[in-house]
């Protein structure tokens, strides 16, 4: 089922390919079967999951069942080292309460993705097959057990996403796209070197080999004692925490190492876009949950301080930077950078609610904005600006696109009863009750202020008052008397059609529910929170410490 | 008849042959060498006799005669106007063409009488080969010779192509 | 579950039923379905007007309590805390039952009235929508039983009035106004939320009930003056809702929005929901909180009454009253006056809801006038709004036989009693300025009456260059039409509410609140703050200087009643505040009112009781004084206020600028700010992507070297290979004579070459 | 005397290597193509006379048959030729081929 869900988009690839390049509906709609088939099947995983078991590490016996669920595990590659041993790979994917709310953002991101790809004009195939391979790899990203595996997705990541920005992107979209690329390689080169040194101080208690599975790695007891990353070798527990911690914080991104966000989203086109902000972040802090924090508790323990700071950096630098912006892409780009903040504070609040808050605010980020990139691309489409001085008084001539976007915005500036104001009070509720981030807790509740500041700013400049003098449309007196809003070359529908509509109801109306009543999210993580506070608490700590 | 008489023939016709071709390749008029080919044509195919290849001589004097001859002449005509005085032809590169004649003819004689010693069996082509002839072709060569029908086919249609007479207008496609 | 409690959540989601419908459908419905949110609202307010039958009038109980909660999300089996669920619920007490009949009844009132007000706007459906999803978010604060959920109405409330304050969007002014309300009331959310968070972190659960019982086992395991955080924190919120100083200023400038959201949100329900909170959190507020609050609500008080006098704007100058109402309110929970608070809560909801509607008929009158230097006369052509503009003003300044002057010398008589409590001093400041601000009230109320109903109209003075300077598409009906009275539907309400002003409906005697109904029902919660010994001999000092009252009515008041202490506790659900002996007050005449175990509060309650009669005596002089000052200044113009206001031209600017708060903020907070992201936003985009870029440059750097290299070395062989392939084709060139003989005699040469060697081997 | 008196294969060799050697000569020299065509002609019936002369004096009837089919090609090679220099002579107006020499370069 995990391998469907995952190697779907690469069916459609293969098929689109067979397509000449002159289908350009057909190819779309392929393209679109895929993600709705994804959809469907993630729909079909979350009636399937049980939110009862835990996951994260193995189940007390040591095997992966009955604590994840849906694995697929098979040898994939064996190679005889001589005397290293053999090098065994395996293909080995599962879920647990981490990965099943990502798997269902992403399958929703996908869909919204491919609905906004309607509008891409240029090399249409060549677009279809990136994205297709693009959603293949985040999905295993998301549902892979095997740290090769990981790897393997989280590098095939790249390619698409490198082209898609560097040749469907803005004028400056090189650049972005070189930026990018470099960014994130810096990162998994990194993350390689920690991968095999990890390979080599953990045993599979089952089989008694060295193995790459997550699930081994993450239990203490796996370690063997005297190896390189072995619980006595503190110095290099310590640098292997540390590069990998960068290289995840790259992807979220964290505040010196994220150069490459604004300008990635503001030469990329409207779904990369989303995609970009809806599931690739995410993938960051997932990892740091999945991978960097588990397999070295007590070096995260020990540095929960720095991470809240850089998180705090996060939420206040990105406001600031945000509220100093003039164009809206790059402001909600910023934005985004402040709200993976909260999910950083939450991280380091170490506790069960800043955690769930931690993971809830990557689902709702995910999908408020993915709304707002969305937003931003109607106007842009019409307008072929993002200046925000540019425009002004659009509420009253594009009333429904005006109240889509206050509902966006509002989401975004954390206003309860929408979903990404219980995940910033968890943020802050649970980095509030740890001792460790109180102080940085109560200077980053500034970010709500910030928030809102920047926000509404911009929608009274964007929306509110009258036409601004210089703005890029004309107002005609219609038939009516009314006075109707004119974009230059633009002959669609000025206020939002049917297919926006298509996409950014859905998305509106998870995030009010998500925000009136939580508990269909929150119910899949909690029991998988829980376990990882469990797995990361010093108590447990000490405990393997006396195993070993 | 005596071999004395078969030899002189032979050496007559020999002469016939080879100072034809002579005049053929040095004559400067065209008419004129086109006209002694035609005895070289004829000496040749007496040549063939004394080979004992009856048919294949009147092939010869069919062909080459009736055929390619005529041909030439008409090409002859077609490419110079008759009656004109310099219907001569002049010549270049004539020191190399001089040395390869000489190489040729000498090296070929000094090879033909010095070196080889031919395959030579006792016996000998006798009298007419014309029955042979019609039992090779139909058993043996069979295949050549539909190749030679259907390629002769195709030179005929190639050649009308070719020498088509185009409407004026259409020269310069 | 309970049939009150299922009554209250109906009543709760009738609004929201009424905003979706409107929002998604006005304009498809007949008159844009006004008529649907009406209706709805009728019906909440039958609903409620049932529920308040039944709690005050069938109970008739101090303790009455009732409770009902669910789990809203449960975090499972928690590390370290065990099973931990957030749990959403309903309270209902009395004061609830009378908050939720009186929001409803206003909101009702509001609607019916916006019928008429708001006729021919552009939006007018989505108007009432807005209303609708106001009251819903409104109603959420009355009931909710835990500091999360009041949060989230708390927020919802700023959404909805950002929403109706910045209704006329297309006018710059109301877009600016809306986003500052927004913003300012975020700084005081923040606040609210880290004292919630404080909470939290030491018991791990928001509930009101846990909370109290928590902190009266003394499980709070920070310090006390964490918990004196809490409470200023917590009542940071109330700051920023009830804009009291020094979040104030966006409550004037939020009268951009329609005149009866005005009445509704910025006078009557929303800005007092944030005193209704504090009274909610009050048990848990230290006594150096409350001395905070006491004086925030002072200084409030009075600065917005001094602002009040000079402004020109009719709803301006309720706005600045409202502030200053709000402030007696937040003056009385911080001296402990904990009913006369609320009760002044309440009356003051009716009688300003009044006066703003009353002003937005005089508006709509006038043709959307609302200076009312221009205005003058109107008494003899609205006498409806006249009367009942004069009987709510009567009762805002606090004139006997209204429902004003009980809550507000309640408030001012526990002022007294607290100060004298807290052994004078500086605590006198706050009953001082209370009573010249009863005085400031009188005047500039007495200035407004005087210039919008009598002398003569002043409509011709008016210059032309500011005529309409502030209209909102309405400038197809301007121009100098006849003045006159206002329909029955915007009438009815301006009745109804002024009759709610009267004395009679609250209390029997005009003089004493404490023996109305109100007063009996919502009594001061003893509080649970366990730390008499740390926070009151914080000020032993002070109140050392009346060792002798403070010690004798303490020990009086906990002796004397210590057999009812606890005994009285009747309940229909369970728990509750300990300590209200019921129908205590009346047995005991003068000095009612329940027991309390803390001496200050006792000490307080008692002084206050004391201090009753001189409250009375002083406020009404005070009054007397202003009114008179109004007639003399406006009536008889024995002093010619703009003469006045040439002489003391200083002070006068002073107030007439607002004490200059905006431009002050704006000089440091907004401009302050703004910098800040300039700035931040050049260090990112040059340093930090400068060093990014810096980088790249290096190893472009290297690039290039390497890139020579490869042009002058390996491109260098390449381009000498095409070289010499170039000479030598030139060279054999010359062989390429296009002729086919030469071509011949080449072929032969050369085999006649390699036949004459041939044979050179084979002699040799 | 006695090689000059009894005929025998060489002679009928030698003749052929002369009727070749003037073709040869004729096609390198001479600028008419005509002419040039008769070299060629010369060319191929001093080849006959080698085939004939051998197949006669070992007794096998290879030789005659190719022959045969030789005169065939020439007749075939003929007509093409003399086309092409029709064509030629209608593209260039002459017929001498130092002329014809649209192929250099």
């Amino acid at each position: 089922m995990l391998s469907l869900i995952v190697f779907l988009p690469i069916v459609a690839a293969l098929v689109i390919l067979a397509v000449p390049s002159s289908q350009k509906q057909i190819i779309r709609l392929v393209t679109l079967l895929a993600a709705v088939g994804q959809g469907v099947l993630a729909v079909l995983i979350w009636q399937a999951y049980d939110p009862a078991l835990p996951g994260i590490i193995a189940s007390p016996g040591g095997s992966p069942e009955g604590s994840f669920q849906l694995i697929e595990r098979l040898p994939w590659i064996s190679l005889d080292l001589g005397n290293f041993g053999s090098l065994t790979i395996e293909y080995f994917l599962g879920v647990d309460g981490l990965s099943i709310t990502m798997v269902l953002l992403t399958a929703l991101i996908s869909i919204i993705g491919v609905l906004s790809s309607w509008t891409i004009k240029k090399q249409v195939k060549g677009y279809f097959i990136l994205f297709n391979v693009l959603s293949t790899a985040m999905m295993g990203c998301f549902v892979a057990l095997d740290f090769f595996l990981f790897y393997v997705f989280w590098e095939l990541m790249l390619l698409p996403m490198y082209f898609l920005i560097g040749i469907w992107g803005g004028p400056n979209r090189e650049y972005a796209a070189i930026k990018f690329f470099l960014y994130t390689l810096f990162g998994s080169v990194f993350m390689l070197l920690v991968m095999i040194g990890l390979y080599f101080s953990v045993i599979d208690p089952l089989t008694g080999n060295h193995t790459f599975s997550l699930v081994a790695m993450a239990s203490q007891e796996n370690y063997i004692p005297d190896a390189i990353l072995g619980p006595e070798s503190v110095v290099w527990r310590y640098a292997a925490f540390i590069v990998l911690f960068i290289g995840f914080a790259i992807k979220v991104p964290m505040f010196p190492f994220h150069t490459w966000l604004p300008d990635a989203h503001v030469e990329a086109p409207t779904p990369i876009s989303v995609i970009l902000a809806g599931v690739l972040l995410k993938l960051g802090t997932y990892g740091m949950m999945r991978i960097n924090f588990p397999f070295f508790p007590e070096v995260f323990q020990a540095s929960l301080y720095v991470i809240g700071v850089f998180g705090a950096i996060n939420i206040i630098y990105g406001a600031f930077c945000a509220l100093a912006q003039s164009d809206l892409k790059k402001l909600v780009a910023y934005s985004s950078i402040s709200h993976m903040g909260y999910v950083l504070l939450g991280l380091a609040a170490g506790n069960s609610e800043g955690m769930t808050g931690a993971l809830y605010q990557m689902f709702n980020h995910g999908t408020i904005t993915a709304m707002l990139f969305l937003l931003v691309g109607v106007i842009y489409d019409r307008a072929h600006t993002r200046q925000i001085d540019k425009f002004g008084g659009l509420a009253s001539y594009m009333p429904v696109y005006a109240g889509v976007v206050t509902v966006a915005w509002f989401a975004s500036l954390g206003l309860p009863g929408l979903s990404g104001f219980i995940s910033e009070a968890f943020v802050f509720v649970g980095a509030f009750s740890s001792e460790v981030t109180r102080n940085i807790a109560i200077v980053s509740v500034l970010g709500i202020v910030l928030g809102a500041a920047y926000l509404l700013w911009s929608l009274q400049r964007m929306f509110l008052g009258k036409r601004n003098p210089d703005a890029v449309y004309e107002l005609r007196k219609g038939a009516d008397g009314q006075e109707h809003i004119h974009f230059h070359d633009w002959n669609g529908k000025n206020d939002l059609d049917a297919r926006e509509l298509l996409m950014l109801t859905p998305l509106a109306v998870i995030i009010i529910v998500l925000g009136v009543y939580p508990m269909p999210v929150l119910g899949l993580i909690t029991t998988s929170i829980n376990q990882l506070v469990e797995v990361l608490s010093p108590v447990v700590l000490t405990a393997s410490a006396a195993v070993n | 008849m005596t071999s004395t008489t078969y030899t002189v023939i032979f050496y007559l016709f020999a002469a016939i042959t080879v100072f034809s071709a002579a005049f053929v390749v040095f004559s400067r008029n065209v008419i004129y060498s086109a006209f002694s080919l035609l005895f070289t044509f004829f000496g040749v195919a007496a040549l063939y006799v004394f080979l004992s290849a009856d048919f294949i001589a009147v092939t010869q004097i069919v062909v080459y005669v009736g055929g390619i001859l005529v041909l030439l002449l008409f090409g002859v005509m077609f490419t110079n106007r008759i009656m004109m005085t310099d219907l001569k032809t002049d010549v270049l590169n004539i020191v190399p063409g001089i040395l390869i004649l000489v190489a040729t003819i000498g090296g070929l004689g000094y090879i033909f009488l010095n070196r080889a010693d031919w395959f030579v069996t006792s016996e000998r082509l006798q009298g007419s080969v014309v029955e042979r002839i019609g039992f090779e072709t139909m058993s043996r060569y069979v295949l050549p010779f539909e190749m030679a029908s259907i390629l002769l086919l195709l030179a005929l249609i190639g050649a009308a192509f070719l020498a088509r007479f185009d409407k004026p207008g259409k020269s310069e496609q | 579950m309970h049939t009150l409690i299922q009554l209250s959540v109906i009543v709760l989601l009738l609004p929201l039923l009424s905003f979706v419908l409107l929002i998604f459908f006005n304009r498809r419905l007949p008159r844009s379905g006004d008529f649907l949110g009406v209706g709805i609202l009728a019906t909440a307010f039958a609903l409620s007007a049932w529920i308040f039958w039944d709690v005050i009038v069938l109970h008739y109980d101090p303790a009455f309590r009732l409770t009902w909660d669910f789990t809203w999300i449960d975090f499972g089996d928690v590390p370290g805390v065990g099973p931990l669920q957030i749990r959403m619920g309903i309270l209902i007490d009395n004061l609830t039952a009378i908050m939720l009949a009186m929001v409803t009844l206003i909101s009702l009132l509001v609607h019916l009235y916006s019928t008429g007000y708001m006729t021919g706007e552009k939006y007018y459906g989505r108007y009432f929508a807005y209303l609708g999803i106001f009251t819903f978010s409104m109603l959420g604060i009355v009931l909710s039983d835990n500091l999360f959920s009041i949060y989230i109405f708390w927020e919802l409330v700023g959404l909805s009035s950002y929403l109706l304050i910045g209704f006329f969007f297309e006018k710059q002014s109301a877009a600016d106004a809306q986003k500052k309300a927004f913003l300012v009331n975020r700084v005081g959310d923040i606040g609210m939320w880290l004292g919630i968070l404080i909470l939290y972190s030491q018991f791990h659960t928001f509930g009101y009930q846990e909370i109290y019982d928590h902190i009266k086992n003394g499980d709070f395991h920070m310090s006390q003056a964490w918990l004196t955080a809490a409470g200023v924190l917590l009542f940071m919120g109330c700051v920023g809702k009830s804009a009291q100083f020094p979040l104030h200023v966006w409550l004037p400038d939020a009268m951009e929005g329609p005149t009866p959201v005005s009445a509704l949100i910025h006078a009557a329900t929303m800005v007092a929901a944030g005193v209704y909170f504090v009274g909610r959190i009050f048990v848990i507020l230290t006594p150096d909180a409350l001395h905070i609050i006491a004086f925030i609500g002072a200084v409030t008080a009075f600065m917005a009454a001094t602002i009040a006098i000079t402004q020109h704007d009719i709803k301006r100058v309720l706005a600045y009253s409202t502030v200053s109402q709000l402030g007696y309110m937040v003056l009385g929970l911080g001296v402990g006056a904990y009913s006369a608070a609320l009760f002044h809560l309440l009356t003051h909801a009716f009688f300003k809801a009044c006066l703003f509607l009353g002003s937005g008929a005089i508006i709509h009158a006038m043709h959307h006038e609302q200076d009312m230097r221009w205005m003058g006369g109107l008494w003899k052509k609205m006498p409806w709004t006249f009367a009942t503009f004069t009987l709510a003003t009567l009762a805002l300044a606090g004139l006997p036989l209204t429902s004003g002057f009980m809550s507000k010398d309640a408030i001012l008589a526990g002022a007294l009693g607290f100060a004298e409590v807290e052994g004078g001093g500086i605590y006198y400041l706050i009953p001082v300025l209370g009573f010249f601000s009863a005085m400031l009230t009188a005047f500039y109320m007495g200035r407004q009456i005087w210039l919008v109903f009598f002398g003569e109209s002043r409509t011709h003075l008016k210059p032309a260059d500011e005529h309409h300077d502030d209209h909102h598409g309405h400038d197809d009906h301007h121009g100098h039409h006849e003045v006159h009275e206002v329909p029955w539907n915007m009438r009815l309400p301006l009745v109804i509410l002024a009759a709610l002003s009267v004395f009679a409906v609250y209390s029997p005697d005009p003089l004493d609140g404490g023996k109305g109904w109100f007063m009996h029902l919502v009594q001061t919660p003893p509080t649970a703050v366990s730390a008499p010994a740390g926070a009151f001999l914080l000020h032993g000092a002070s109140a050392a200087e009346h060792p002798v009252e403070t010690a004798a009515h303490g020990a009086g008041a906990a002796g004397e009643h210590a057999v009812e202490a606890g005994t009285g506790t009747h309940d229909s659900h369970g728990d509750t505040a300990e300590g209200h002996p019921p129908a205590h007050g009346e047995e005991e005449g003068e000095h009612h009112g329940p027991v309390y175990d803390d001496p200050r509060q006792a000490a307080i309650s008692h002084e206050a009781h004391a201090a009753h009669d001189r409250a009375i005596m002083y406020s009404s002089v005070m009054v007397a004084i202003g009114i008179g000052l109004a007639l003399i200044v406006y009536a008889f113009r024995f002093i010619d206020p703009e003469k006045t206001a040439q002489r003391i031209r200083p002070l006068y600017l002073y107030s007439f600028n607002k004490w200059y708060w905006d431009e002050i903020y704006d000089a440091t907070v907004i401009r302050g700010s703004l910098l800040l992201s300039r700035i931040m936003a050049w260090f990112d985009s040059n340093i930090v992507d400068g060093i990014v870029n810096g980088v790249g440059a290096m190893v472009r750097k290297f690039g290039t070297a390497s890139g020579n290299m490869d042009r002058y070395v390996v491109d260098g062989m390449v381009n000498f290979t095409a070289f010499f392939v170039q000479t030598t084709g030139a060279a054999l060139k010359k062989f390429q004579t296009g002729k086919v003989q030469t071509y011949v005699v080449m072929v032969l040469l050369a085999v006649t070459g390699y036949v004459l060697y041939y044979f050179v081997q084979l002699l040799s | 005397m006695e090689f000059l008196t009894t005929i025998g294969l060489d002679h009928f060799l030698i003749i052929s290597a002369i009727l070749f050697g003037f073709g040869l000569f004729a096609v390198v020299t001479r600028k008419n193509a005509i002419v040039v065509l008769m070299g060629v002609e010369l060319i191929l019936n001093a080849a006959n006379i080698n085939l004939l002369a051998f197949s006669k004096y070992n007794g096998g009837m290879e030789g005659v048959m190719f022959s045969l089919f030789v005169i065939v090609l020439a007749a075939a090679e003929a007509a093409i030729a003399l086309a092409i220099v029709i064509n030629i002579y209608k593209t260039f107006n002459t017929v001498d081929l130092p002329s014809v020499d649209s192929m250099k370069e």
